[in-house]
């Protein structure tokens, strides 16, 4: 598949904004690196010589929707990648923005770098990154460039892409992909095939290392509360620290249980945790349970679906019995 | 901060017995907010009452805890006694030290322990009721009586008497029920249609009552006072309101080999039909699956004959929608299978029937017109053997009985063997028995006369089998009282089949989210003091769907069911139950989650202005819930990922704090 | 100043560990670095910094302060300060020692944080040189020089020996507990790994960043600048940089009904939260640009004004790297105080 | 005083409808259970959120119990249905993350079940007895 450049998403934007069609377009900015890349608005063409398209564009703008429908009359240009269109439509779902009011375009990926990987091999003091059919990396420390093939410094999440297909747009920019097998549950299942002792010595060690920074809830485009119950001080849940190892775990199982069904496995949470949970496992415990026992779902696939845990059948499993054929 | 009190009843010994009532109130008294602790013997009798209400006008009681009796006992009570001194009925909370403590611990000092635990867990909850008012609903005057049997029957004219309009389905073409199948009735002897009928003509002709025959209720929706029911009208292919039931049509229809089900399948009828002389209402009916013009176009014979016009090939199920504010269940009962009682060759032998065939055989109107004729060779049979209890009070064998007395059967089969006797006393009579149950008005003495006067042979033991050899029944019998083993050759073995509610009851009972036992009989608000409401409100019992009764009973419960609706229906408004969700508009986001988990769709968005960090205005869409629909299960508060969504009385926080107390 | 061999590090660990409880920065399996007490067998960490700073050992994430315990209508208030042990922190980077300045501006000035400043003399610091900085790195755009770090301790490591030179009486002390196990030696031993750190530090990407445009009589100039919209329009509010971060020290205090009683505990707080110094009329800072702004004004600003001019940010880089959205106090500085800022 | 031997500490939530009627009736009935089972009243057993599971565990509870009306049963109609999806994946995560999966159950019991409701009871005290303190949902705060 033919990557498609920046200079496409600048063309489009720049065209958009020109004929009026949107007010602002929501686009990764450049940094200080060539990896840092932020979310930004942009709202002229000038603007638009620092959007960015390249592959450490991971950020999903799903969840910037929401305020930036509002910001004015006009509509608003996003760019999709194929796992943030199940963002997309699921926010439509809980009628979290108003589809009129959003110009998607969708656009292809081959998945995303994870600069951590990179710095494995190359070490700190990266001078410079260019993407292109490899990434050529440069430190301050060699005069060497060390290149990667993206596959072999793709994100997890991208490794275990589950769909390359755009659930929603409006344009679609380059060539539509399909939904693909992945392995994403083995890592679940692997755990799951653990011991009991050795799962709770297993997420102990993960989630002891959370400071509660709230990044994976902040980012996820399933958790859009007003206010989050962890803010809230009229919610007993309320809670701003890990207090104790029982306060991460209740943080972290409440919260996936309140995204469960809800959440696409976009990978958000995981990409931004700053000590490297996995918190996707968390999620995708519930995805796989859910499509084991109520049937495969697919949070975001439609908009309007009604998840697993808003729905039930008379034959549902009983709870007791979830665990059969395991220790 | 509220100012409790907590008030501990002794329940006489019930509770004293094991609980140191005086070390709970003690402790008690130490709890946050509580300013006022004490003991007395019976909290729920007036002098209980008065300490409560003397207590909150002296402390200035801000909220109560009585520990005493489980709350569905007496919560109501202690909550019309708060209100009588001026605080609110919420401001209650029960520990349930008797039923969930007393009288499951053997053990003072657990018994003990447990209470000021269950104590403090209530004193924790109160600390956070709030004042609560029921909202209020209007009431739809109309009932619906599901089902047309005697019961149904009764009810009907019993609200239409009382100037209120009535709905009646039955499924069957016509009103009637079981009695309109039987004979005669215990212990009076005068006969079932000779009663029966003048009432169906008073439902036909009563301007309040509305029967839909033949049509069956398909979806429930709504709560008491306005519930909207859908009801299925099938098809019967004949325009009610034109046929004149002549019956031109059923003597004309070439189809007369139709079993016919209202005989118990003992003879036949034809395809279209009218189940008896006496239906109500009294208009043919064809059935499809026998009809050959409905089947393959090739007839219409009726067609011809009706000189009214009323057949329509064409007819199509029709579905009705009405609103009610109550509903009476009056599905009744059925006799169970015998296909599972292989010992007393029901499927063998056409002389093994059951005590309801033995009903139509001996019924005028039934298929041998009265006589007591073999089913086999309609021979008058000389030998008959009763056998009671066949499937009732089985508690070895619940995968084919029940494990319940099925209470009518002593007297009815007492009945049979009596009439019997009476009209053929060359026939021998043996009834087997396991106990021969007859409290009732006139029971027992009715049974010691078909013993003592008719010379009934009632053998205290059951029959272990039934063989037919020949043109006779070999009955292997034990006489337990004699210690001895029989054998009868009989000519007619009429079985005494438990009964078991209509199949119907149970889907129906989902519809009304109604609750059922085990059994599938419906279970009542209370089973002593509320026997006729159904725990749903707004949903009555009447007759056999409640459990086994005969007709006296049947028809006092009908009535009782009609009064209870009759006051309903009285009322112009319904205050709720206050007790219900309501969202937090502020921190609802209009995900949707709670409305799709609402069983009363209860819950509705709305979009609302909020004022928004500085002076800008956001419009947001957010759920509102209808205090009038929402029955408060909380299913929403769960699936609310903001914590918008609460119920009141049972909220998030009290929950917690009684989680808190407990765990403590 | 002293030398070991390398290979006898072990030795000194072993050594300090003896009187002390001894903290080093060791591997996880998440390819980073967090500071772990020193047992038999623990390898210290080559990476540059720890994602967690060393902040957490003068001020912990989370700090029980006291205990009410209630009985029947009684209160009770318990002391529950735990008595701290003599720790050494082992590895600590120029920047984060800085950071312990900052902290101590706040924390030591009257009123005193009795609870900060009783881990603060229990504390000693052995500060190791960089001498691979990172492209986030620009500690020098605050005056520190990642190759001469403070301390009670400041260290360097070679390939072959760890050099090691007191600065403080604490730092003395653990010395002389060290004995035999070093041996005294000149100060020229290190000059040309500093030489070689500074180097690279001027070849850094934020080599050229500089403070002139901030400092404390700058609230006027900055506060109503439009940049600050579109620089927090994406910011999540996320706690992230301000975990991470080694000088911030804002903190809430919190009650926790055990059921048995009340524990009064503080633990951080971040200005990025929207519940953050919620007070009986609501909030102060109602939109994240408020709350955004205030961060940065603190650091580059407010901190200053009340500091002698010293700023709260240290160089180190930390929010570069884990901020989900990749805003930072960089990214703010070039915006805002323009091309003087690289 | 004696210390005793700590005791396991069960929170039963028991709907009104069924299963706190279903306790009611095994009062009624003398069918005696350990006292360490403490019943919270709900409206329905759908009314129960995990937090409650967890803050139990929190606060010192070893076992929690669910009790509801049988399925199909339910007084609100699909309140237990939703129950029994919600605690089904609670539970399959509390496993996940090695919490003893034996601590936690759902059961139905029918107002009509006052025997089921005490062997119930009896069956889960004694599960949760031979487990022991649950240490892997504890807070420590609250151990003292």
């Amino acid at each position: 598949m033919q990557k498609i450049t920046r200079d496409v998403l600048v063309e489009k934007a720049a065209s958009l904004l020109e004929n009026g069609t949107v007010d602002r377009v929501l686009g990764w900015k450049k940094g200080e690196f060539d990896y840092d890349l932020t979310p930004a608005v942009f709202t002229s063409a000038d603007d638009l010589k620092d959007l960015v398209w390249n592959d450490f564009c991971g950020a999903n703008f799903s969840k910037y929707l929401i305020a930036n429908t509002k910001k004015s009359a006009s509509k608003v240009l996003v760019f999709l990648k194929p796992c943030d269109t199940y963002s997309f439509n699921q926010l439509l779902t809980e009628h979290r923005f108003d589809r009129e009011k959003v110009y998607a375009i969708g656009i292809p990926c081959e998945g995303m770098a994870d600069i951590s990987k990179i710095k494995a091999v190359t070490g700190d003091g990266i001078s410079s990154i260019e993407c292109g059919e490899k990434i050529n990396v440069t430190t301050i420390y060699s005069d060497d460039t060390v290149s990667f093939d993206l596959s072999d410094v793709m994100a997890e999440r991208c490794v275990n892409c589950k769909s390359k297909k755009h659930v929603a747009y409006d344009e679609l920019i380059g060539e539509e992909g399909d939904v693909i097998e992945s392995g994403r549950f083995d890592e679940v299942e692997r755990i799951e095939n653990m011991t009991a002792d050795e799962r709770y010595a297993f997420w102990q060690n993960e989630l002891s290392r959370c400071i509660r920074c709230n990044a994976c809830r902040d980012v996820c485009p399933a958790c859009t509360c007003e206010k989050c119950v962890f803010d809230n001080p009229n919610h007993s849940l309320e809670n701003k620290a890990p207090a104790t190892s029982f306060e991460e775990k209740m943080f972290h199982i409440i919260r996936a249980f309140h995204v469960a069904g809800r959440c696409t496995d976009c990978g958000e949470c995981s990409r931004v945790c700053p000590q490297n949970i996995p918190l996707h496992l968390l999620n995708r415990k519930f995805i796989k349970d859910m499509n084991t026992h109520y049937g495969e779902y697919q949070a975001g696939a439609e908009v309007g679906s009604r998840a697993p845990l808003v729905n039930y059948t008379t034959e549902d499993v009983e709870p007791g019995d979830v665990f059969e054929g395991r220790e | 901060m509220q100012r409790i009190g907590v008030f501990v009843c002794w329940c006489g010994s019930n509770i004293a017995g094991t609980v140191d009532v005086q070390a709970v109130s003690d402790a008690l008294k130490n709890e946050p907010g509580v300013v006022f602790s004490a003991n007395y013997q019976y909290m729920c009798s007036q002098a209980g009452q008065n300490l409560i209400k003397e207590a909150i006008a002296e402390h200035r009681l801000t909220g109560i805890v009585v520990c005493s009796c489980s709350p569905r006992m007496h919560e109501a009570t202690f909550r019309k006694t708060a209100a009588a001194a001026g605080i609110n009925p919420y401001m209650v909370e029960i520990a349930n030290i008797r039923e969930q403590c007393s009288w499951v611990h053997k053990d003072m000092l657990t018994g003990t322990e447990k209470a000021i635990i269950l104590g403090k867990a209530a004193v924790a909850k109160v600390n956070l009721n709030t004042p609560l008012t029921p909202g209020e609903s209007p009431v739809t005057k109309r009932a619906l009586v599901i089902g047309g049997g005697i019961a149904g029957i009764q009810t009907a004219l019993d609200i239409a008497d009382a100037g209120f309009p009535v709905d009646i389905v039955e499924t069957k073409p016509t009103i009637g029920g079981k009695m309109a199948q039987l004979d005669k009735t215990f212990p009076t002897l005068d006969c079932a249609a000779c009663i029966l009928t003048p009432k169906m003509v008073d439902v036909a002709q009563n301007e309040n009552i509305r029967i839909f025959s033949y049509s069956e209720v398909t979806a429930v929706k709504g709560f008491v006072g306005n519930f909207d029911v859908t009801i299925k009208k099938k098809a019967r292919y004949v325009n009610e309101d034109v046929c004149t039931g002549c019956g031109a049509c059923v003597e004309k229809c070439p189809m007369k080999k139709v079993p016919n089900e209202f005989n118990l399948n003992m003879d036949n009828r034809t395809a279209i039909y009218i189940p008896f002389a006496q239906a109500v209402p009294k208009v043919a009916t064809i059935d499809p699956m026998h009809c050959n013009m409905l089947k393959n176009g090739k007839c219409g014979v009726c067609s011809k004959v009706c000189a009214a016009g009323a057949i329509d090939y064409k007819q199509q199920d029709q579905y009705i929608e009405e609103k009610y504010g109550a509903i009476v269940v009056a599905t009744g009962f059925n006799p169970i299978s015998m296909d599972k009682f292989d010992e007393y060759a029901y499927n063998q032998s056409k002389d093994v029937i059951t005590s309801l065939e033995f009903e139509r055989l001996t019924n005028a109107a039934g298929p041998t017109a009265g006589k007591l004729l073999r089913p086999s060779d309609h021979k008058h049979p000389h030998t008959i053997v009763f056998v009671q209890c066949v499937g009732s009070r089985c508690s070895a064998c619940a995968e084919k009985g029940k494990e319940y007395c099925s209470k009518i059967c002593c007297m009815y089969t007492a009945k049979h063997a009596m009439l019997t006797r009476d009209k053929y006393p060359d026939t021998e009579v043996y009834v087997f028995y396991i106990d021969v149950r007859t409290p009732g008005k006139n029971f027992d003495e009715f049974y010691r006369r078909a013993v003592e006067e008719y010379g009934v042979h009632y053998i205290k033991g059951m029959v272990g089998k039934v063989s037919p050899e020949g043109d006779k029944l070999k009955v292997q019998a034990s006489d337990l009282l004699n210690n001895k083993q029989l054998h009868i050759d009989a000519d007619l073995v009429v079985l005494a089949a438990a009964i078991e509610p209509d199949k119907s009851a149970r889907p129906l009972a989902t519809m009304l989210t109604a609750s059922m036992d085990t059994n599938d009989f419906f279970t009542e608000a209370h089973p002593k003091l509320r026997p006729v409401e159904s725990p749903t409100a707004g949903v009555f019992l009447s007759g056999a769907c409640q459990g086994p009764k005969d007709i006296p009973e049947t028809v006092s419960q009908a009535s009782a069911a009609a009064s209870k609706v009759i006051s309903l229906l009285v009322k112009d408004k319904l205050t709720g139950n206050p007790c219900v969700a309501s969202s937090d508009e502020l921190m609802c986001n209009g995900c949707s989650s709670c409305e799709r988990v609402c069983p009363y769709g209860a819950i509705t968005y709305v979009d609302k202005e909020f004022r928004m960090p500085n002076r800008t205005i956001a419009i947001r869409r957010v759920a509102q819930v209808n205090p009038a629909v929402c029955q408060g299960c909380g299913a929403c508060t769960v699936a609310c990922p903001s914590g918008a969504m609460d119920l009141k009385g049972f909220a998030n926080n009290q929950i917690v704090a009684e989680v808190d107390a407990i765990c403590k | 100043m002293y030398r070991i061999a390398k290979d006898s590090i072990n030795l000194l660990f072993a050594k300090i560990a003896e009187e002390n409880a001894l903290y080093l920065p060791v591997d996880n399996e998440k390819g980073s670095s967090e500071y772990k007490k020193w047992e038999d067998g623990t390898v210290m960490s080559e990476k540059l910094n720890t994602v967690r700073s060393p902040k957490d050992f003068f001020f912990p994430q989370v700090e029980n302060l006291m205990e009410f315990k209630t009985e029947g209508k009684n209160i009770q208030l318990i002391d529950i300060r735990e008595d701290s042990e003599d720790f050494v922190v082992f590895g600590v980077r120029a920047c984060d020692v800085k950071s312990f300045e900052v902290l101590d501006n706040v924390f030591l000035n009257e009123p005193v944080d009795t609870y900060y400043k009783n881990r603060r003399e229990h504390g000693v610091i052995i500060a190791l040189a960089c001498t691979r900085p990172a492209e986030t790195c620009f500690c020098g755009t605050f005056g520190i020089d990642a190759a001469s770090p403070a301390g009670d301790i400041s260290a360097w490591m070679t390939d072959d020996t760890l050099y090691l030179e007191p600065n403080t009486e604490k730092g003395e002390k653990i010395i002389a507990l060290l004995g035999d196990l070093v041996t005294e030696c000149g100060a020229e031993a290190v000059e040309a790994q500093q030489e070689s750190t500074r180097r690279i530090m001027k070849k850094l990407p934020l080599a050229d960043l500089t403070t002139d445009a901030f400092g404390g009589d700058k609230t006027e100039e900055f506060f109503n600048a439009p940049e600050w919209a579109t620089l927090s329009e994406s910011c999540l509010g996320c706690g992230t940089c301000t975990f991470v971060c080694p000088t911030c020290q804002c903190y809430d205090i919190k009650d926790f009904n055990t059921g048995k009683g009340v524990i009064r505990y503080r633990c951080w707080d971040s200005c990025m939260y929207s519940e953050f110094t919620r007070m009986a009329h609501g909030n102060n800072r109602l939109s994240q640009l408020e709350r955004f702004r205030q961060r940065f004004m603190h650091k580059l600003v407010y901190y200053p004004a009340n500091n002698d001019g010293m700023f709260s940010c240290v160089g180190c880089g930390r929010c570069l790297a884990k901020c989900p959205i990749s805003m930072n106090i960089v990214k703010v500085m070039k915006t805002l105080g323009g091309k003087n800022n690289g | 005083m004696q210390v005793n031997e700590k005791k396991p500490l069960i929170v039963a939530f028991c709907c009104n409808w069924c299963s706190y009627a279903g306790a009611d009736l095994a009062g009624n009935n003398r069918l005696s259970y350990p006292a360490d089972v403490k019943i919270i009243r709900v409206p329905c057993s759908c009314r129960v959120n995990p937090m409650f599971v967890l803050r139990a565990f929190q606060r010192g509870a070893d076992g929690v119990i669910l009790c509801g009306c049988h399925p199909g049963d339910c007084h609100y109609t699909s309140g237990n249905y939703y129950t029994r999806r919600r605690m089904a994946m609670l539970f399959s995560m509390l496993d996940y993350l090695g919490i003893e999966k034996e601590r936690t159950r759902v059961e139905w019991v029918s107002a009509a079940e006052g025997a089921k409701f005490a062997a119930t009871m009896n069956d889960f005290a004694q599960t949760v007895a031979a487990l022991g303190e649950n240490k892997r949902l504890e807070d420590l705060r609250c151990k003292r």
